[in-house]
Parts: structure tokens; C-alpha cells; sequence
């Protein structure tokens, strides 16, 4: 395995699960291998500007990107929005809250003690969760309740696991396989946040540059684009 | 009541300790445990105190049983009442001198507690160290604040392990007096183990002696160091001669019998068998010049001094008269007679004085 | 400076600490002095988060105490609450965390003592207890600031678990440790040089003090050295 | 169960407390023995991680080993990478975490050894280094076992740094701490459940035989109890 | 070569340590330091040893400066070549029997280690016992490993605090042998510290008195014991009369004195100012039965018995004869003069036997 060329990938966590289906996919079809961390879009740039070693950054937004470019550590040309992010309100099956009706409200319904969203401080969702809540006038009186996940993984496993209530989600985590049947979701109107789009870079660090490229092809035209969708991505087809 | 002990203690390696003896617990009294090192004497103290367990056997203190192999019964230390005074006299390294001497008296008021205190730390002469640390202690003032502290409490039963090793003459003697007061005070037993001749003579009225775990003989302590019953005691409450000799005539009440190249009369009877040693204490062999005449109640050998030895304010004349005769004379003595090596002499030893051990 | 979560850390580890102690002391004196013949069992459960790593203990904690199991039923029956995202949670969650940084120097000091000592005090009268709290005690006093100061510093670095049952909640959960990662993970260089560097100069502060007390101390007691 | 992870992080973990004990005896030895007036300063800097969070300490050696530091690009300019998200950096970082956790438990240790025994040895001929080797280590047994345990714990449940100055890449920095808490984050509850059910026994088992041992070699050398 | 010591120690709480003394290294030779309880003996060892720090003065082993306050220097323990035996003898708890006795020998070969280890433990009867840990040892057991230990190197100055502390008569009397041929085979120095009369008299041929931290007197044991330079020597090596006295008449080499209400007549000359006190050891005193005339070589003085005591093989005897008078017989005269309290007798002291210390 040493010998084949190896990808390090640091992606966003709302693509927990689609990152890895496309990971062995690319793996298959062209004998290199991937290594994907996933965390906090925020994180990963704190990291790469500390020296993290990765070749391709997967963000869940795009101005952490772009501020890489800024202080020089990707390559300008590689930036690709590769896909737009939807936030939900999703609660387990167990719960008696039921969203589709109740929308934005549910979230003061009275079971609701705790209230998941990722940190607003590095996570491109907890903004997002943060700023639908304002929209909506909630913030104020749901702050108390918030519970905050490290990343938007983190805040989905803490509703799944019954330890919150409700949880403002990514559409990708809810249409996952362990989170499908374990709950319902509304999906919160695109105005009520600023939209998500998700913006990959190549770095400058990396040495593997070509095969980075290769990666974002793969999911520009080729199989990655339809496992994205299958998660409830929506595609931006412009570059830059 | 009575103190019945009969024990079996295993050693680890081999041997063991084996007591079986009983203490009257009616009247004050102080037994003396004498014996070479390594012969149990610890292991015993510590088996009443309820330190070690006894393989097999019972103790017996009054009515309560402290230990019963057979009944699975061994009473926890606390609840002996026993005072214990280790041999390497232990303090407690965080208390202060007055604190280590109080430690047993917490259910004490604090009025007595303290007289208590005070009394000890005067009789002890410890005065003015009352407030230091154990480690600002000299060797004897650790002993003494140790043994304070296991008198203070009035236990029923005392065992000392050497209470006196660290302490010079004259504190010894301070020190034992008060032990010896203390016990008739409080009309308390005491097991006092020591190497001392002069504590084993002046302490107790009562003498055991041990020998790799064995009590060999038991008695009044001037009994023991004159009539010892065996060569192994003799040796041990240091009988400066024992020599083996062979009976050649025994009548009703006179023994002559053959040492060495040499002959020594005895009173009593003879021992069975033929053989048997001769137990003389250096002591009662007198020395005189002259060659006199010989008489049934005394013997009377003529010989020559190999060796002058001086032992504190005394003399330890050795002397060739058909075999080794050990006699202890005082300096005056010497003078004298000008006992030196070479001289000839003559031993006194009163028939009385010669003590006969059979042969095991 | 976040006030809020320097004063969360030092009340968590305080607590923490005072309440190991408490239990710490009981059960490294049971383990040093019992003679049962499977007490290894029991030293091997309480040296298990020794080796586990915390988010294991995290992982459990998560699992055995949400909504959705049995215990987290119970509990949030009787305290209205769930365990994870409160104080509550992570006290409990540090103690399981710092147990073992308590109990082994003190079991280590207490198998210290002379055992003469000991036997000295049981002759006087003293029971198995009392002579502890008498002599054992007090002789392990420096195995007794270990413990505390590497349970306190433990649970004053804990942060897997903090992170995975704590929820980040300010005020609450939100740790001193948490709310610097998260100044750094937000790129917040500046604030987070500044509470580092506060912190930095805190700690020496109140270490030197420490340190240079405990010298004064152990000179006044030992007397001099013989 | 990631393998990888958790070679990982036994390797991190005992590489960390070894050169822990060569670092942190020497030290604890000189805390023991100096008598200098500012002795206490540098007790105070050995300490320091005892209560910084390692978020702190992760946050220093990120700035200080970040590639715009001049002593990160001397680093990188000799060892052609930075620091930060190495094993060596994550060991780096380690050391420093744990230095109290092996240090304090030795000093202890050491402090306790009866001073007679020592001038036993000097009068015997023996240098101060060598009555170190020869009396003080070996009854300092227990303490450097404690050390050693409490360092190699201490790195096993290591989380805040890893994450920090880790950047949790696999067979590089992903310790098993970490993967873990990736695994719950995926919500792989099964796989996560089975590797910590896996160390939960492995952990059991292994300190169960240590402490037995342990118990059987005291045993063997401290004779009968008197 | 001497060992030469002038040194000051001061102890926490008053007083200090303040000894002035040389000793020639080009004999083997042992000193006895002999003195009560807390009077610094165990200080001073450990001074030598290096130790403890000295406050003033120098200490000199030949050419080699060990300590000098007022040039800083002062040489490890290390360096000094010293074997210590500390007073409460602690042994290496996790070395062996062995392993503990070859502790010093690092740099010797192993077969010569080897052989010197099996004959410390031949010679101190500790055969079986040489994988035991200390803590399977009785205590006489763990002080003869200790000596052994510190004897095995050969070093050249040998300082022991209580060597004999722990063990028995006959034990003591053999590793007292023992050390004594070490001494010489190995032209060695040693410093003995003990509180045994026997020991002082019968280890060395120097003995040292020190109370409450300064030096009495310094001399040959049997000098000192008979001639002791002041009371509180006499008290410290056991002098049991001694008594106030007043000059009454002094002729050319003959002294009267009163004592009490009776007289007693010394030789030799008076001491200045007419009080003095007159010191006589209670073996030197001999009973007799009768009212012989007085003679001026003899004292003849006659009393009653109050007490007899008996003390080891002696007996203990006191006396009134105008003044207290303790006098040590044998049991034999005891029984042949039938002594017993109330009793008449003639105490006879010879008049080179009164020994005159002046009143400072
Ligand atoms: N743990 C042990 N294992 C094996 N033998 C032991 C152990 N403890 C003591 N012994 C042996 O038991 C014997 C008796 O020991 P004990 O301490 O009772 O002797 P002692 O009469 O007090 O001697 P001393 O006068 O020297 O103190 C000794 O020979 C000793 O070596
Ligand atoms: N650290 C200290 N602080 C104060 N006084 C001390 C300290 N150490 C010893 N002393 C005192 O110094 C005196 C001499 O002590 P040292 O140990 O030399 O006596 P010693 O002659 O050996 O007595 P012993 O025969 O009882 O062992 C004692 O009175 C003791 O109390
Ligand atoms: O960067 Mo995220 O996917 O909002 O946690
Ligand atoms: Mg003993
Ligand atoms: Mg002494």
C-alpha cells in the first residue's frame, strides 16, 4: 500500500458519509489511495495553517477556502464549489414533536430541554443553524438550550443518541443510513440562511497535485457527482 | 489467674518456636526471658502480643482465650491489654516526645493524661526535650521515650524486648527501678527479655531460659545461674567452667571424680551413668599461695596461671591444674598474691560449689 | 479571558479532587491492608481508566446515560435531567476519569508506612482505623498532595470526555481546555495567546508559591538532618 | 477495531512514559537532593502542565512549531517537515503533557527513602550517583512503577493535544482516543461499542495479570509479615 | 600518623559538642567512648564520618585534612575510608545477608569478595542465613550483618556506635573477639562506643569519658575505672561509694579524713583546700568477721548490714559503718560469714584502695 500514491483529505463532517463512498470509489477506479479526515470546516483551516499535511480540503463553505488562497497556502486555481449544503430540524422517532407541522416552532415545543447544533465558531452549519434561528426570532429564547457539537457530526449523534431533543442538521447526515430510519426531518427554507456553498481547494503543501485534481474531476463529472446527490446535495455547476 | 501459653510458632525456614509455660497474674511479678540471639525470644513476644499467629496452641490470659488454633480464636492486638516495647524501639516520627508517650492514653481526661505524661518524662529524665521530634533523639532517649509509652497506658500484661540495650549504667539502673516500681504499683505481669546478667538477677524473680526455640529451663533467676540443668544453660547464663569429668567414686553423699589430668570432689549424689560435666562458676574459685592440705570440703588444686585477664574491676585468672580452671578475683587480689603467668597458685573450690550436669 | 470557563475548570477539577480524595483514601487503605484472595479484580476495575482511553469512558457515559436507555430513563426520572451536558455529568465523568490518579499514590504511601508503626499503634489500643487516621495518614502526607495535585491537574486537562458528554455549554460544561480549542479552531490567535499566556503565568505563580511553602514547612517539622 | 490506532497510540504511550522515567528520574533525583535557593522555580516549571490545559500547551507548540515561527522552519529546515502532526510532534507534545505525572510520583518516592541507608552507603564508599543506582532506584520500586503507570496512562487518555497538534490522520496521528470519537461522530455505534468492549477486556485482563503479579512478587521478597 | 580532632558541634537547643582528642593511627588500637545517655557519643562518630558538619575546628587523619571550618573544606564520607556502624544498625532492606556484607566490595574481584563474605558470616555465626532479607533476621542477627558490613572493606578507620547492643553474653564475647583480632590483623584504628563496663575494659587500651558534650577524661580503662578524675566520672564508670570527705590530718604520705561519722585513711597526698571526696569501688571492699586493731595500711571499720543485694553471681552488700558502705563478696563469703541484714561485720579496706578526688 506504501507504494501507491496516497491522498490526504480533510473534509467538512457533513460529508461523513458520502465523502466515503466516494473515497473507495476514486480508490477502485484508480489504484491510489485516499486517507480522509473529517471535522469542523474551521478546524481543518486552523490546522492547515499550523502545517497540517493534507493535499485537497473539502469545506463546508466557501469562505474558508477562499481564505486559504488569501494567505497563499492553496492553489488559487484549484477552487470548486462541488456542492450546496441544506440544513434540517430532525428528532427521533421517539418524539412527540411532529416537525413537518410545527417547522421552525418545534423547537420550542415543550419536551425540547436540549437543542443540538454544531459550534457556530468553526462549523459552517452552526452559523447556518445560528442564523436560521435568528431569522426566525428563536435565538434568543432557545440559546439557553443549545447544546453545541464540535462539528455538524458531533451535534447529529448527540440527537440520534437521545442525549438532545431536536437538532438543526445537515440534509446529508439525515439521509444517511444510521440516521434515515431512525427519525423525521423539515427542511429549513434556503432563505431563512445564507446559502451553504461548499468549496474544495488543492494545497499548496501538497505533493500529490495532479492526483488531487483527478479527485475533484471525479466528483465534477464523474461518479462522485451522483453519490453527493444521493445525500441530498444539491450541485452547483459553476466553477469559481 | 494465670498467663498459659502453649504455642507452637513455625519459622519459615525450618525449626520453630515451641513455649509452654504459665505466669501467675495474682501477685506483681516480672519473668525474664534469657537466651542467645535468634533463639525466639522476639517471636514469642510477639506471638502474646498478637502480632504473629501461632500455628498451633493456645494462650490463655485469666479467663480469656487471646488464642486458639483449634477453635480458629486469636484476639486482635487492641484488645489484649498489652504494653509492647519493640526491640528496636519504634517512635512515632511525626509526634513530638509528649505526644509519642500520650498516644495510648487518648480515652484518659486530659488533666491526667497530661500528669501522666509529666511523670514519665521526669522519671525518665527526659525533661526538656518534651516537644522535639524522634529524630532529635540520641539512641537512649529514644528507648526511654518508647518504653514510656508502653508503661503509660497500665497495661495488664508488659513484654519488654530489651528494654535497657541503648541506656548506660547509671541510667539503666534509674530506668529499671523504675520498671521494677512501676510493676509492684500497678501489680502488673512483665515479660521482660534481656541480655543482661545483672537486669536477668536484679529484675525478676522469675528465669526462662531459651534456646533455638526451646524453653530449656525455667526458675528463681539464682537457682538457674548456679545450678544450671544442662551444659546448653550453663553455657548461656555463662558458666565460665564446664568441664566434662567421669565419676570414680561415688559414696553417700561425696563424688570424686576425674577432670582432665586432675580430681575435684562434689557434694550430692552421683549422676547416672558415670559421665557427666562439672559446672563451676568463676566466682566462687578462690586462689591462694601455699600448696595445703587436701579436705573433704574443699578442693584444693595446685596449678599454674596461664592468663590474667582483666574484666572491669575484676580479674579473670586462668589456670593450668590438670585442666583449664577459670577463676574471677578481684585487683586486690592479684596484688596480693601477685598472681602473673607463670606463678604458681592454689584454687579453693568449696565441694558446695561444684555442680554437676548429667550428660543428655 | 473567559472568566467563566477558568472558574467551570478550577470548580470541576476542585470538586473532583476533594470528592477522590474522600473516596480514594477508603479504598487505597482496603487495598493495601485486605487480604481477600481476588483482590486484584478489584484493583484491576479501579485501574481500568488507566488505560482506556477517555473517550471510550465518554462512548459509555453517551450511551448508557441518554434518553433512549434504561439508566438515562431512570435518572432523568428521579433528576429531571440527563446526565451528559450538566456539571453533574462531568463530575461523575471525571471521578470514573481520575480515580486511578488518586488511589495509586496513596496506595503507594500507605504500603509505605512501617509496618511497626502500625503494630505499635494496634498494641496501644489503637483499632485497624483509628491507627489510620493516626499514623498511616499522616505519614503519607506527601503520597496524599500527590494524589490530590495529579487528580486536580488530571481533570483540569480532561477534555475527550469533556468534549464528547459536556456539550460545550458556557457556563456549564464549557472548560477552560474546550473554549481555548475552540479560540484556536476559530482561528482566534490573538484571544487564545492571551488566556494561554494569563493561564501561564497564573499557574507558575501559584506553583512557585506552592512549592516554595512546602519547602518552608518540611524544613520547620524535620528538624535538622541527623 | 482499528489496529492501527491502537498500535498507535501503545506505541505514542510507551515511548512517551520510557523516556519519561530516563528523563524524569534525573530530575526528580536533583529536586530531591539540591539544596539551591531557587530549586523551587524550577519545581514550579516541572509542574506547570499539572495545571495548564493541554489545549494550552497544544496551542504553544502550534505557534511554536507552526511553519512561521523561526523555530518551526529550523525544525523543518533540518528535519524537512514541520513538528505538528508527526508522531514526533505528537511525543513532543506528550512529554511535556506527562512530565509531572512521572516526576511527581518519583520525587515522592525518592524523598522517602531512610536517610541512614544512604550515609550507609556513602560511608561504604559509594558516590552519590552510585548509592542513587544501587540503594535509593531499587527501593523507589514502587514509585517508579507508579510513575510509569500514571505517564503511559496519562498519554493513553491524551486528547486535547492529539486533536490540536495531531490533525487526526490516520496511521500518523490518529490515536485510538481519537478514532473512537470519530467512530461515535459517524455514529458507527457497533464498531464503536466493539472496540471499547474490546479494551475494556484487553485493559481487564492485562491489569488483572499485573496486579497479580505484582502481589505475588511482593510476596516472595518481603518474607512473613513481623 | 594521628588522628587528630578538634571540633565544635552545635546542638539545636543548647549546649553542643565540644571534643578535643588525637589518637595514633601506627598501632592498631581501639579508644572506647563511654559516657551517659545523650552526652554525644553517637554526634561525634557521625562528625567523623562526615556526616554532619562541624561549627568550628578541624578534624585531621594523618597528613589528610577531613574537616576544617576556617578553609571550608570538609572531605565526603565518601572519601574518608571510614566503616560506620550506625547505633540502630539498618541493614539494606531489599539486599541479602550477603549481598549487604559485600555492599563496600564493588571494586574488589569476585572470588576475593566472595571469600571474605563466607568468612564474616563463618566468623559471626550467621551460616544459613546468608539469602535471608534483614527483614527475616532477629535483631542480634541484623547488628552482627551491620558489623560485618562495615568491617568488609577494610577501612582504616573504624567507627562503632553500640556494636554489641543486641546480643548475648556469649554472642558478644565472640564478635567482641572478633573485631579485637580485626583491629590488629588490619593495624586498624577504631572508636568504640559502648555502655558496657566489660566491653570498655576488655576492647581497648584508650578510653574516653564524655558527658553532656565535653570530654572528662582520657586514659587507660583500668586507670580511669580506679582513678576516675572527678565525681561524675566516678558516677559515670560506676564507682559505687562515693563519698564527701574531710581532710583531718596529713602527714608525709598518709591521710586522714572523715566521712561521714566515721574515719578512713588514705595514702598518698592530700588534696588542697581540705575538702575532697573519697571514691572506692565496692570490690575493693572485703568483709571480715571480729573487731581486729586498726593498722595504718588497712582501714578496718565496723558496721551493720542494711541490705544485701544480690547482683549477677555477687552479692551486693551495704553497710553503716558512720557512713553508707556498699561493698561486692561472693555468695560464697556471703553463706561462709553468714552475712545478713542487721548483722555486725568488719569491712576492710586497704588504704592504696581510697582514691582522693578533689572537690572542684
Ligand atoms: N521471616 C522469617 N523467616 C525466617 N526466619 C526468621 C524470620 N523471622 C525470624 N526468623 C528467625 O527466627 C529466629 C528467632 O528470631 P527472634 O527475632 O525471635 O530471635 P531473638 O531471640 O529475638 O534474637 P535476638 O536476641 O537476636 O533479637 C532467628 O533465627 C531468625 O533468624
Ligand atoms: N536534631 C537535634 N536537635 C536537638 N538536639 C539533638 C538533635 N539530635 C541530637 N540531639 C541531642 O544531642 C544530644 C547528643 O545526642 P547523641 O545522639 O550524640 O547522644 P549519645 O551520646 O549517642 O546518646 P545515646 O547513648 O543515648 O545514644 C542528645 O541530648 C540529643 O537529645
Ligand atoms: O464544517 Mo461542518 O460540516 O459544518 O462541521
Ligand atoms: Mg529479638
Ligand atoms: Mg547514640
Amino acid at each position: 500500500a506504501s507504494s501507491s500514491p496516497t491522498l490526504a483529505v480533510a473534509a467538512a463532517s457533513d460529508l461523513q458519509f458520502a465523502m466515503g463512498e466516494i473515497a473507495s470509489a476514486f480508490e477502485k477506479s484508480t489504484g491510489s489511495r485516499v486517507k480522509v479526515s473529517f471535522g469542523a470546516s474551521g478546524s481543518f483551516v486552523a490546522q492547515i495553517t499550523a502545517g497540517a499535511p493534507f493535499d485537497l480540503f473539502f469545506s463546508a463553505d466557501e469562505s474558508y477556502p477562499k481564505r486559504l488562497i488569501e494567505t497563499g497556502l492553496a492553489i488559487p486555481e484549484s477552487f470548486f464549489r462541488y456542492a450546496t449544503g441544506r440544513l434540517v430540524l430532525w428528532v427521533p422517532n421517539g418524539s412527540p414533536i411532529d416537525v413537518a407541522k410545527e417547522e421552525m416552532q418545534a423547537l420550542l415545543h415543550p419536551s425540547v430541554r436540549k437543542v443540538a447544533i454544531a459550534n457556530p465558531a468553526h462549523a459552517p452549519y452552526g452559523k447556518a443553524a445560528v442564523s436560521a434561528l435568528q431569522s426566525s426570532g428563536l435565538y434568543e429564547r432557545v440559546q439557553s438550550r443549545l447544546v453545541l457539537g464540535e462539528n455538524i457530526s458531533q451535534a447529529a449523534q448527540f440527537v440520534q443518541s437521545g442525549n438532545a431533543d431536536i437538532g438543526l442538521l445537515s440534509l446529508s447526515h439525515a439521509s444517511a443510513a444510521p440516521m434515515k430510519e431512525k427519525g423525521r426531518f423539515w427542511l429549513v427554507p434556503v432563505d431563512a440562511y445564507p446559502p451553504l456553498h461548499q468549496a474544495a481547494v488543492i494545497l499548496r503543501r501538497s505533493r500529490e497535485a495532479a492526483l488531487a485534481q483527478s479527485l475533484i474531476d471525479f466528483i465534477k463529472e464523474g461518479e462522485g457527482k451522483a453519490i453527493l446527490e444521493r445525500y441530498g446535495f444539491t450541485l452547483s455547476s459553476e466553477a469559481k | 489467674m494465670e498467663l498459659n501459653v502453649d504455642l507452637h510458632y513455625p519459622l519459615p525456614k525450618g525449626g520453630g518456636l515451641q513455649a509452654q509455660f504459665s505466669v501467675s497474674l495474682d501477685s506483681p511479678r516480672i519473668v525474664v526471658l534469657f537466651g542467645p540471639s535468634g533463639s525466639g525470644k522476639s517471636t514469642l513476644l510477639h506471638c502474646l502480643a498478637g502480632l504473629l499467629q501461632p500455628g498451633r496452641g493456645e494462650i490463655r490470659h485469666g479467663d480469656t482465650i487471646w488464642f486458639d488454633a483449634s477453635q480458629g480464636i486469636s484476639l486482635p492486638p487492641q484488645r489484649r491489654s498489652v504494653g509492647l516495647l519493640f526491640q528496636d524501639y519504634p517512635l512515632f516520627p511525626h509526634l513530638t516526645v509528649q505526644e509519642n508517650i500520650a498516644y495510648g492514653l487518648r480515652r484518659w481526661n486530659r488533666a491526667e493524661s497530661e500528669r501522666s505524661v509529666r511523670g514519665w518524662i521526669d522519671r525518665f529524665q527526659l525533661g526538656g526535650k518534651e516537644n522535639r521530634f524522634p529524630a532529635a533523639l540520641s539512641g537512649g532517649e529514644q528507648q526511654r521515650v518508647a518504653l514510656a509509652r508502653a508503661l503509660a497506658p497500665k497495661p495488664r500484661l508488659l513484654l519488654l524486648d530489651e528494654p535497657f540495650s541503648a541506656l548506660d549504667l547509671r541510667t539503666r539502673a534509674l530506668v529499671r527501678a523504675e520498671v521494677r516500681r512501676w510493676v509492684e504499683e500497678e501489680r502488673a505481669t512483665a515479660l521482660v527479655v534481656t541480655h543482661d546478667i545483672v537486669d536477668a538477677m536484679t529484675l525478676g524473680e522469675d528465669l526462662i531460659i531459651l534456646s533455638e526455640g526451646v524453653i530449656l529451663q525455667r526458675g528463681r533467676p539464682l537457682d538457674i545461674f548456679s545450678r544450671p540443668a544442662s551444659p546448653e544453660v550453663a553455657k548461656i547464663v555463662g558458666v565460665e567452667n564446664l568441664l566434662p569429668a567421669q565419676v570414680i567414686l561415688a559414696s553417700e553423699e561425696r563424688v570424686v571424680l576425674e577432670v582432665g589430668k586432675g580430681r575435684i570432689i562434689a557434694v550430692g549424689e552421683a549422676p547416672p551413668g558415670g559421665r557427666c560435666f562439672v559446672s563451676i562458676r568463676a566466682e566462687e574459685v578462690i586462689l591462694e599461695r601455699g600448696r595445703p592440705a587436701q579436705s573433704s570440703a574443699r578442693n584444693r588444686l595446685v596449678g599454674f596461671i596461664q592468663e590474667c585477664i582483666p574484666v572491669g574491676a575484676q580479674v579473670r585468672v586462668v589456670i593450668d591444674c590438670g585442666f583449664s580452671l577459670t577463676a574471677l578475683v578481684t585487683r586486690q587480689a592479684v596484688e596480693e598474691l601477685s598472681l602473673r603467668p607463670g606463678a604458681e597458685i592454689t584454687a579453693v573450690i568449696k565441694a558446695s560449689s561444684v555442680h554437676l550436669i548429667p550428660t543428655e | 479571558m473567559n472568566w467563566e470557563a477558568l472558574w467551570l475548570s478550577i470548580e470541576l477539577a476542585s470538586f473532583t479532587s476533594v470528592l477522590l480524595l474522600f473516596l480514594g483514601i477508603p479504598l487505597a487503605h482496603w487495598i493495601v491492608i485486605s487480604r481477600w484472595r481476588w483482590k486484584f479484580l478489584v484493583e484491576a476495575v479501579v485501574a481500568l481508566p488507566i488505560v482506556l482511553p477517555p473517550t471510550v469512558l465518554g462512548f459509555y457515559l453517551l450511551m448508557a446515560f441518554g434518553q433512549n436507555s434504561p439508566l438515562g430513563a431512570f435518572y432523568e426520572s428521579i433528576a429531571g435531567t440527563t446526565l451528559p451536558f450538566t456539571f453533574g455529568g462531568l463530575l461523575v465523568a471525571s471521578i470514573l476519569y481520575s480515580l486511578p490518579f488518586a488511589v495509586q499514590p496513596l496506595a503507594t504511601a500507605f504500603a509505605g508506612v512501617n509496618p511497626r508503626l502500625v503494630q505499635s499503634s494496634w498494641v496501644l489500643g489503637e483499632s485497624r482505623w483509628r491507627t489510620f487516621l493516626r499514623i498511616v495518614l499522616p505519614l503519607s502526607k506527601s503520597g496524599i498532595i500527590t494524589a490530590f495535585v495529579l487528580s486536580f491537574a488530571h481533570t483540569l486537562g480532561e477534555f475527550g470526555v469533556v468534549l464528547m458528554v459536556g456539550g460545550n455549554i458556557p457556563g456549564v460544561t464549557r472548560t477552560l481546555s474546550i473554549d481555548l480549542y475552540d479560540q484556536v479552531q476559530a482561528l482566534n490567535y490573538r484571544s487564545a495567546g492571551k488566556t494561554a499566556l494569563f493561564l501561564l503565568i497564573l499557574s507558575f505563580f501559584f506553583l512557585s508559591i506552592v512549592t516554595y511553602m512546602n519547602r518552608k514547612r518540611q524544613g520547620a517539622e524535620g528538624g535538622t538532618e541527623r
